[in-house]
């Protein structure tokens, strides 16, 4: 009777995980599928290696243009976001009394449920505008404004994963290292900072592959010209690309099949990092 | 001395970062409610929306109600799958490939763009399945979205729960499954409940998966789980993307924030209650 | 000599490829306390684990039989088995509830539901663990809030809540002070007339004290058993000798 | 007379397989330009009439629910096809490969969209023209000319910045074929994602130029200025009569035939009232 | 009667309200181990904590005066205090990285940067602690994988490169083995030539066998301060007598 409901148990575990897990995959499935006739079309040397998005007019589909401004846009983010989010973890485990740097933590980690809609449309108010005010730029609209936009959506996700880590480090190590007679801020450059190294590697990483998907906000503000990305010049990511062109293109045409590869190589292109990220991050630890 | 300077700029990073992210944070909150504010009115929480173009005056409490019950319903489904499959990563998965390649797909999928995800659940569920547009639709869409989000957040909690009290809990003869229930997710409820706030609350603020499974413009409240609804980030979208009127977006996009932020508040008290 | 409880044949337990004990043949003896020594990390604890099979969910691997009762245990139910086997760890793992459902948590998985019996079970096992006096105005008080010493002997109490024959001890006493341990060793005597005690204790001092027989052990082997007496005074081996130096200065 | 109550209880459920092949709803799907359009005339059907028998007393009595969502056109062909909505709506012609797969097509053609050439009040092109030849718009867009100075000798020196729809998008393609012909926009020219971008944009940028929509630009009097192409103006009458080139259709298209209802519906939509909607948000209904 | 280093006066520690340490005066004789011993939470680490002042780190307040070679305390900079009175904790906590790094870690923070000081600071203190010959091949080795008694050593080898002249020890061998404990005591009675060893102990064996002076705690307030020999033999105050008890039977 017992080993009974051990095993149910088990099973109703288990089919919840593996419902999960093939609800993810079929979405992979689904991208698959979708994106075929895409690449049975069009040669690698053109949608890889060419140099112009232009699926209309003289159907050249290159997503180099935008597999560079994704990237560009993401990294500047995580460059961004990783230091200020790692200071401010380190600001809200060291140096704030814990009543409020539990409210604070809890408002930070609020920022991810703030409609990326909202985002978009402050960014392209607030922030494109100062933009085009103070750098003397014709118009806002940059991979800089995407970069600096994406980089405040990322705050939570690596402010709240640091803090967690932080916190740890401080139970074991804090005290012994005062009682050294070191300042506290000697003890977070040389013994939190290194602790936590692995975690704040774990935590970019994450909110790397969230940067890279995310649409709406970073449409809002990058421009969205498939142009080969620049600091201060406009350009279109790959989720960008998707939904600006998905609601118009021709049901089932190579237009059509082309987003959905584009959605592949954005995948294909996380998969790539978190491996590389994972390699190194294993050497290091050794 | 040298490490004085050093101190003093590691100092200086520290507080001005911190100070950088608080204030952005609050900022940005303080903006979205300071704009929002002049809006709000009885009218228009418990109004529908009205006026040509439509939704230049009026309420939005239909996007309200639609919002609440999408974002409860994929809440539910994505918790109970979430804490699934972060039991059976934990607790049960003894393949250590087959774990990291859930793991691995798990992250991958929180990459991928909402559109597509909203054009998955559009083949899969309407043209595929042919269930309507609906809320039950688009909330099995939105819980494909929040279940790498969940699961990924419940399964650190639990793995942070002591093993030595789950093995303590074997040693008494009491086999996984009790332990589970009884011990570990009473333990890390805390945890469960603040991922599953979150993840309600990201549910709630998509509008790309929704849009082709079931949201539409006006509707009224919905009746059915087969009925088609408004939604607030759908609503907002629309507001915004046709140009049809800047303060009635901010007046939804605070309703959406106060109500973000009070699930966010409910479940962090639900998550304290328990543990006494 | 009296009846033996509970014995081990070629005992092996692996880590993945690390051989942590080699072929242990031991045999505890029924309404006895045995106290197991040696030098850290000769594999104590994984011993006292591998009994239970604990160790398993460790990531070890056992071989060998293990028989209790004359039954290998491989052959009954693991929840059997670790209902007869109750097992208290170095640091007192106290569950995260109060005092009363720490107690009654594993009974009432066995399906006690009778408020009264549960009750009783609650009064008694604490009873016997020399708690019940100091807590009991206090049952709902989260058992985190005890005292280490407190804490040690409610795991005890909580151990006996699913009537086992043997009770293993890691190193109970290592994190108490003298007092607690005192009233722990004089539990332990006490409750050996019930049950068969084994400890492993790196206080040599101790295992003198209340046990009826010692056995030493080092890197992954049994090197001898004997009475206290025979051990601390009059050891065989030479390893044992050079161990037990170590008090005497 | 066990059970009194069960006997008589049977006879209206028989009735009702008829009644259950009447479907009360109706799904419109596509255009974002169109899809506001579509939701106000049908919460205007809906508050006028709530259930279907009054619309037509042979019609029973069942609440009246028409839902609109926006995808974007190619979404409207696209559910129409997969038949997961009824209407679909469309911001540009059908094409003919997507005609093939819509052996019953019908089109209701609601109104017209014009595209005009939309810039900022405090644009200083505006003190010294308000018009452009199709030229010029040529020369502006594929980034021929990158100043205002090389418009106009008179002008400032600064960027043009020009803002398109996305270029798959049913406006662009209007614009493409009407103005731009072979020649290709820029590819550094800002793709807005929506019409109310584009158009936050060209009130937000005092150097901005873009191909606004008829229908936003009148809901934002005031707040954009439009100039005249080849100096024909973007004016309703204009529209109607073909001379002011750049214009769509705004259609919904319909595969099959039409059940009673939704013929109902959408002969409410061609009506005046239907028609006055379409006006009132700025488009040019087709009388 | 010689030197005395340290001392405190009507020393009070409160934890927000609760008032831990009561009154203490005490004092420390110089190149002597003192042992506070006592039953568990009575306030030892408090008041081990409270002399080097990490017990504010904790969020304790002190009050009362505690003068090191004549200067009260709150007189000098922190740095200075903690300079002159290492501490070293019951687990051992090393940090994460290599055993060298975890030796030179204060002394680069003072400004040394010569390698060649360096080096000396890290062979000299390991030789101290007796820890040199067992490492001094793997020096770059993460310190997390010495065993318990070698992080011990470390730590306070580690405590001794910022030169204290008194190191504070909160039972620092009750996780360790008995060959390990009987290490640290062989390092902590050569240490004492150069330093003052103050050390929380429950091990009354221990405080025998090693102390010079022993005081007893109870509740917060010192009852009992003398030599090894009063306070086990003929202990004065009865609370102590009853406390030394447990020890002998
Ligand atoms: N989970 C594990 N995985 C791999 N090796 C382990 C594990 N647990 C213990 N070991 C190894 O097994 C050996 C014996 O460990 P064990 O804990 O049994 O020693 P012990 O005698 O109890 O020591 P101590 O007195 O320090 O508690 C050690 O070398 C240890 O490194
Ligand atoms: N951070 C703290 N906040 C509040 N109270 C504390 C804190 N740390 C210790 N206490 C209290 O101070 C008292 C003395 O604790 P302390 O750790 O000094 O005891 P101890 O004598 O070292 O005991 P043990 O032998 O168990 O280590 C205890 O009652 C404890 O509850
Ligand atoms: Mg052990
Ligand atoms: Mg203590
Ligand atoms: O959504 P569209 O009207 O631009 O096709």
């Amino acid at each position: 009777m017992k080993e009974y409901k051990e095993k149910i148990f088990k099973s109703l575990i288990t089919i919840g995980a593996i419902l999960s897990s093939i609800l993810v995959l079929l979405v992979f499935f689904y991208i698959l599928k979708e994106s075929i006739p895409f690449f049975r079309e069009v040669q690698i040397k053109e949608y890889l290696f060419g140099d112009t998005w232009s699926p209309l007019g003289t159907e050249k589909y290159s997503f180099l243009p935008m597999i560079l401004a994704t990237l560009y846009v993401s990294f500047l983010a995580i460059f961004i976001a990783t230091p200020l989010g790692v200071g401010c973890a380190l600001f809200l485990s060291f140096h704030v009394n814990k009543k409020y740097t539990k409210i604070l933590l809890s408002f930070i980690d609020m920022i991810a449920g703030i409609p990326s809609v909202i985002f978009g449309f402050v960014g392209l108010i607030i922030l494109v505008k100062f933009l085009e005010n103070n750098l003397n730029m014709g118009t806002g609209e940059s991979v800089l404004a995407g970069g600096m936009l994406l980089a405040v959506m990322l705050f939570p996700y690596i402010v709240t994963g640091c803090t967690e880590t932080f916190e740890k480090g401080k139970m074991k190590y804090y005290t012994a290292s005062l009682s050294l007679g070191v300042s506290k801020w000697y003890t977070m450059r040389k013994v939190m900072l290194p602790f936590a190294a692995n975690s704040i590697f774990v935590n970019m990483l994450l909110a790397f592959s969230r940067a890279m998907g995310e649409t709406m906000a970073v449409m809002m503000v990058t421009g969205n010209s498939p142009i080969f990305p620049r600091l201060l010049g406009r350009a279109e990511t790959i989720p960008s690309l998707i939904a600006l062109e998905m609601g118009t293109s021709t049901y089932k045409s190579i237009h059509y099949s082309s987003l959905y590869a584009a959605g592949l190589i954005l995948i294909i292109i996380i998969l790539i990092i978190q491996f590389i990220a994972h390699k190194i991050n294993k050497i290091g630890s050794r | 001395m040298e490490n004085k300077i050093k101190d003093f700029l590691f100092k200086l990073w520290v507080i001005l970062s911190g100070l950088t992210i608080i204030s952005v944070t609050i900022g940005v909150f303080s903006y979205l409610l300071y704009k929002g504010f002049n809006v709000i009115s009885t009218e228009f929480i418990f109004g529908s929306p009205k006026g040509i173009p439509l939704g230049t005056e009026g309420g939005i409490f239909p996007a309200i109600a639609g919002s609440l019950l999408s974002g409860l319903l994929s809440g539910l489904f994505g918790g109970i799958l979430g804490l699934c499959t972060a039991i059976y990563l934990v607790f049960y998965c003894e393949n250590k490939k087959v774990k990291h390649y859930i793991l691995q797909a798990l992250q991958c999928l929180a990459g991928i763009p909402s559109v597509v995800i909203g054009l998955f659940g559009y083949s899969l569920l309407i043209v595929g399945l042919g269930m309507h547009k609906s809320l039950m639709s688009a909330s099995i869409t939105l819980t494909i979205m929040i279940i790498p989000f969940i699961s990924i957040r419940i399964k650190k909690a639990l793995e942070e729960t002591s093993n030595e009290q789950f093995i303590c809990s074997l040693s008494l003869g009491i086999p996984k499954s009790y332990t589970i229930v009884k011990l570990v997710i009473p333990n890390a409820f805390k945890y469960i409940m603040t991922s599953l706030g979150l993840g309600i609350v990201f549910a709630m603020g998509a509008t790309a998966p929704i849009m082709f499974t079931g949201a539409v413009i006006i509707s009224g409240i919905p009746s059915k789980l087969t009925d088609p609804f408004m939604a607030l980030p759908y609503h907002l979208y629309i507001l915004v993307n046709e140009g049809l009127s800047v303060d009635m977006a901010y007046g939804t996009a605070f309703v959406l924030i106060v109500i973000v932020l009070s699930i966010n508040l409910i479940c962090h008290f639900v998550g304290n209650i328990e543990d006494i | 000599m009296s009846e033996i409880i509970l014995n081990t044949e070629g005992l092996c337990v692996n880590y993945g490829k690390n051989n942590i004990l080699k072929n242990i043949d031991a045999s505890f003896e029924k309404n006895k306390i045995t106290a197991i020594i040696g030098p850290s990390g000769c594999g104590k604890s994984t011993f006292l684990k591998s009994l239970n099979k604990t160790v398993e969910e460790y990531g070890g691997q056992i071989s060998g039989s293990i028989i209790l009762d004359n039954k290998n245990i491989n052959d009954m139910p693991l929840e059997r088995l670790r209902n007869s086997i109750g097992m208290v760890f170095q640091s007192p793992v106290v569950f995260p509830f109060s005092i009363y459902k720490n107690m009654t948590y594993a009974p009432i998985y066995y399906g006690e539901k009778n408020k009264d019996r549960l009750n009783n079970i609650v009064v008694d096992n604490l009873k016997k663990a020399n708690l019940y006096e100091e807590v009991k105005d206090d049952l709902n008080m989260p058992a985190s809030r005890l005292s280490g010493g407190q804490q040690q002997r409610l795991v005890i109490a909580r151990c006996l809540t699913v009537n086992p024959e043997i009770i293993l001890l890691d190193e109970p006493c290592s994190a108490l002070d003298i007092k607690n341990t005192s009233y722990i060793e004089k539990m332990l005597l006490e409750l050996k007339n019930e049950y068969s005690i084994i400890i492993v204790t790196h206080n040599l001092a101790q295992a003198k004290r209340i046990a009826d027989c010692v056995m030493y052990m080092e890197e992954g082997t049994l090197v001898e058993t004997g009475s206290p007496d025979e051990i601390f005074n009059n050891p065989v081996d030479a390893r044992t000798k050079e161990y037990i130096m170590y008090m005497n200065n | 007379a066990a059970e009194p109550n069960a006997a008589p209880a049977e006879t209206p459920v028989v009735e009702e397989p008829k009644e259950d092949e009447f479907n009360p709803q109706i799904l419109f799907n596509g255009s974002s330009t169109l899809a506001p359009v579509m939701a106000s005339i049908s919460t205007n059907f809906i508050e006028g009439n709530v259930t279907w028998d009054k619309v037509d007393a042979s019609f029973p009595e069942k609440n009246i629910a028409i839902y609109v969502s926006a995808g974007g056109s190619g979404q409207g062909v696209k559910s129409v096809i997969d038949q997961t909505s009824d209407f679909g709506m469309v911001a540009r012609t059908v094409k003919d490969t997507e005609k093939e797969q819509l052996p019953e097509l019908k089109e209701f053609k609601v109104g017209i969209d014009a595209l005009t050439l939309g810039v900022n009040p405090n644009n200083p092109v505006l003190t010294v023209k308000n018009n452009l030849t199709k030229d010029e718009i040529i020369k502006i867009f594929s980034g021929e000319f990158k100043t205002w100075k090389d418009l106009d000798a008179s002008l400032p020196d600064k960027e043009i910045i020009v803002v398109t729809r996305d270029i798959g998008g049913g406006a662009h393609e209007v614009f493409q074929s009407k103005v731009m012909g072979d020649v290709q926009v820029k590819a550094d020219a800002i793709q807005a994602p929506s019409m109310g971008a584009l158009v936050t944009k060209i009130i937000e940028n005092e150097y901005a130029i873009g191909y606004a929509s008829f229908g936003v630009v009148n809901q934002n009097i005031g707040k954009v200025a439009t100039l005249s192409v080849d100096g024909v103006e973007a004016s309703e009458e204009n529209i109607i009569n073909g001379s002011y080139i750049i214009q769509r259709p705004l259609i919904a298209i319909f595969n099959g035939e039409l059940t009673a209802p939704q013929q109902a519906f959408m002969d409410y939509v061609m009506s005046e009232e239907g028609l006055a909607v379409v006006e009132s948000m700025g488009f040019v209904p087709v009388k």
